[in-house]
């Protein structure tokens, strides 16, 4: 199982990661959006670190939920609403929950998924952080089916997440700020999907060792 | 980095701070949330008008509240949409019974941000109506992409709506004639520099001493194409013609012009650009019944301009000449 | 050199089209000599006030010719004074039978142009009054030089004598009121960058992007002393400081503050260092009872920002508070 | 015996050496004014040859005049109304005459220096004009009182000027825009001194060689 305090730690390992790729995520977004991507969610997250501790005793649900209205109070732009929904779907699924197995840990996953293709309208392919988002699940899915443990399934969502993440080089974006620029979006790697690849990692980093 | 700033983090706050001390005969300045209010907000029975966005744009759009126009403005960190606390916040704040009309520039994050405060306004019982400016020609419209960017005409739409709300109007009426002044105004814009997000350090784009960006966003993002430098009446024809032909702008039709300043180009510089769009609308048959030159919607130190066209009747006409009084549009009181 | 003009000879032409197509309905631009007038100049029974300048720091002056303000502004090449016959026509344009007061900065050229205005003018049977502006603290003042700039309090100048002119002041007392406001209004400039003039074609000066300049004049002349980049609230004490020592401002003054912006700095820097500027002021017992930030006095695309402080009593804030309606600054009206 | 038509040939080589010197002259008015010196000394006698077609049949006090008053109505700054009143004043003793001897243009040389002085209120050691002008006006007159030649005369006052202008270079400027530099107009050569000393050397490269 994973505990809680896994999951305090796995957030703890993507601040740490956000903070030290501020400059590169801001840079990315220089090149197709408007150089605000990595402050934005450097602020998001450090939000979401003060205010952790008032809710560390609650259950995952709660965490989640908080974590999401954080970030919808504290990042703006596109990001903002996107992870902010992100979170709080995710922790709808983690309702009640204090510690996890790897299928709960899916689920909330897909419906934090669900939830961002639901607000921001956008399938894979355009060029976002879905691109990122959705491969970890389907990656993960696969590998629970096969009846991997917790520590392979997240290394597998974490490797789709950072492929689908690449995959956003070629891409024509079509949504989000990049797509005003037309074909002038393709040859650069999305933001919004690098900082997702990141989210994944840190959670096959942290939450694999966990057990 | 050169910027009269203190530390990137603060710029937005302390900005607020020096527009409060400025300004506080006009306005009120609300932090944490952050917003602009008017002083007198709400007033009672008149549609609020609330917009917002990124800040880096001044005077747009805190600059712009006050009698005749906004409400309220939601200032998010620079180039960033605001959060919809913020938009609650303020909207509750506007709220004198007759709803709010919110003012949205076409950028997924404030469409985002704006929609989820309109839900939860909503949810406590006030009417809110949204529109959605998307005026910069210089992004195809397609039916697969985020669409045009929201830029210049989002002054216009402020200024005539607020009068509009001010003259009595219902929240129906008025988001209809946002809908209108959308409808009928394009823009475009171009720079000869970029611009540097504080908190980025560094010019958000390298653009050499001989060339220059056509159809550039307010947020440093890249327009349609670069190109050798030009002369001032070649650039202009570069943003009016596609400014022109994108709208059925007929002969004898007449508009509103803006050569609006991106920050970094002085007034000087404007002038000579409108005087060639004043060349080019009067070779397509085009009058313009009013004008407005200067930085209206900037992108922080940007050097460029953009040019907005609104066509106009004798409504929109009325609504412009009506009285406005705020920190960065004022005449008539 | 990027800029939105054409010919450089042709920038102070094709920007005075610009603004008589622009504000066609406040002002007339005659041309050769050339001027900027009032629509309805001469003003019968009104004194009328002149001034002029180097073009390129829009926009004083032409910007400011209006009710409430100047009759006519004389606009010379970039950065240079213009000629008496320009003075002198524009003196004979809004003579309206009161006499005509010239306002002036202190410059060589700006004194010996207008002196022999003022002569052929005089010649001609027009009585005139000429006030020097010299508020410029930058300048270690001293009898045996030129003397000090004049800059920021030049705007105050006018818009202050302009309302006493228009309430029907002879040309004695809008001239002595004028000197009054040269006796209390003080000023001092920085510059994070150069501005280029356009028949130069490269920077005035070379300033390294960690470097910054103290005491910069409008013309890109250098200061006080070049140092090292420092945060906005250092700046804004570095010019805040000698411009407060220099005049006898006591606990309990008031004060007009003016925050300008240099041309190519955003109106987002500006409220920052307005906002240490209160502070400042604040903490030497001094009310700032009225403030303009904004660009009004500028040097081309020059970033960098000059403060301005002018004592005020009743009487200049009547004046101040007085309608205006010029395309540079308008209320009231 | 100096010629009208010598004069007109002297102003042109002098509005022919603005020209090629106009950046020059600019670039020396950036380190210790605004820019613009050149261009307005540029702008002004691209003026005066318009002009003179017009006036070429007149006496030289006319000619000069009409140069004054082109200079004063074209020029601006202080250079405009400082030159201007030297032609003007230069115009005045030289009234009636259509050719003229070395004393009538050390006359007018001398009435010219007068009324800048006059105008400008600078004298010696200044950094201004004056310091060309001056020594000029000296050399001329020392040459021609131990019997120089016209020829012999002019090269002593092109001289004199040129070594006024150089010595401007170590001047604290007191008078004009570099006088608002204190200190830090110690080093430059000062533009108007150039422009006086320019005008001297075209006199004496032409009207030297005239007779
Ligand atoms: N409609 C959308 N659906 C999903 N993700 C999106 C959408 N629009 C933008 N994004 C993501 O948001 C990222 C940009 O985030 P950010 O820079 O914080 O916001 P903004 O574009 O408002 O500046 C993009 O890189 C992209 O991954
Ligand atoms: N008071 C003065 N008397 C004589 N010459 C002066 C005086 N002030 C300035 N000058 C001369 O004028 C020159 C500058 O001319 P210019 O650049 O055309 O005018 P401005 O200083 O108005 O830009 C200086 O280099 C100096 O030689
Ligand atoms: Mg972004
Ligand atoms: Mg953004
Ligand atoms: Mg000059
Ligand atoms: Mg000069």
């Amino acid at each position: 199982m994973v505990t809680r305090d896994d999951i305090l730690a796995w957030l703890k390992c993507y601040r740490q990661t956000l903070a030290e790729n501020k400059d590169y995520l801001t840079r990315l977004d220089s090149a197709i959006g408007d150089a605000d991507h990595g402050a934005n969610m450097d602020r998001g997250f450090a939000a979401v670190m003060d205010k952790l501790p008032s809710v560390a005793e609650k259950d995952l649900g709660s965490i989640f939920k908080t974590i999401g209205m954080t970030l919808v109070s504290t990042v703006g732009g596109a990001g903002g609403p996107l992870y902010g929904t992100w979170f709080m779907r995710a922790g709808m699924a983690l309702d009640g929950k204090t510690e996890v197995t790897s299928a709960d840990l899916l689920a909330a996953f897909q419906a934090g998924l669900a939830g961002v293709q639901q607000r921001g309208k956008a399938t894979t392919g355009e060029k976002t952080m879905v691109d990122a988002m959705s491969p970890a699940c389907a990656a993960m899915q696969a590998s629970l089916t096969e009846g991997g443990d917790t520590a392979t399934a997240l290394a597998a969502a974490a490797a789709g997440a950072e492929q689908g993440m690449r995959e956003t080089i070629p891409m024509l974006a079509t949504k989000g700020r990049a797509s005003y620029l037309g074909e002038r979006s393709i040859g650069h790697q999305d933001p919004g999907a690098t900082s997702s690849a990141m989210l994944f990692r840190c959670a096959a980093d942290v939450l694999g060792r966990a057990q | 980095m050169k910027k009269l700033i203190n530390n990137p983090a603060d710029v937005v706050k302390e900005e607020l701070q020096g527009v409060a001390l400025a300004h506080g005969d006009q306005v009120r300045v609300h932090f944490d949330p952050a917003y602009v209010v008017r002083v007198d907000a709400p007033v009672v029975g008149k549609v609020g008008i609330v917009s917002g966005g990124g800040s880096g744009h001044e005077p747009m759009h805190g600059g712009f509240v006050g009698y005749g126009m906004l409400d309220a403005a939601c200032p998010g960190a620079v180039f960033t949409s605001p959060t919809p606390d913020q938009m609650l916040e303020a909207t509750k704040a506007v709220d004198g019974g007759a709803g709010v009309l919110h003012i949205v520039k076409n950028y997924t994050g404030d469409i985002l941000n704006f929609e989820m405060a309109a839900e939860l306004a909503m949810a406590e019982g006030i009417e809110v109506e949204s529109v959605v400016i998307d005026d910069d020609v210089a992004v195809q419209n397609s039916l697969w992409t985020a669409g045009r960017r929201g830029v210049g005409a989002t002054v216009l739409a402020e200024k005539i709506c607020g009068a509009a709300a001010e003259a009595g109007k219902s929240l129906k009426e008025v988001a209809e004639l946002c809908r209108k002044v959308n409808g009928w105004g394009r823009s475009m814009g171009m720079a000869l520099t970029s611009c540097t997000v504080p908190h980025a350090g560094q010019p958000t784009f390298e653009l050499p001493e001989d060339e220059m960006e056509i159809g550039i966003g307010i947020h440093g993002e890249p327009g349609r194409t670069r190109m050798a430098l030009k002369s001032a009446d070649e650039i202009t024809e570069l943003l009016a013609l596609p400014v022109i032909q994108d709208l059925p702008f007929e002969k004898g039709d007449r508009v509103i012009a803006m050569v609006n300043g991106m920050g970094g180009t002085p007034l000087i510089e404007l002038y000579i650009v409108y005087r060639k769009l004043a060349e080019i609308c009067e070779a397509h048959g085009i009058t313009i019944a009013r004008s407005l030159v200067g930085n209206y919607i900037t992108s922080l130190e940007m050097a460029g301009c953009s040019i907005t066209l609104l066509k106009a009747d004798d409504e929109l006409l009325g609504y412009w000449d009506a009285p406005v009084k705020t920190p960065g549009l004022r005449w008539g009181m």
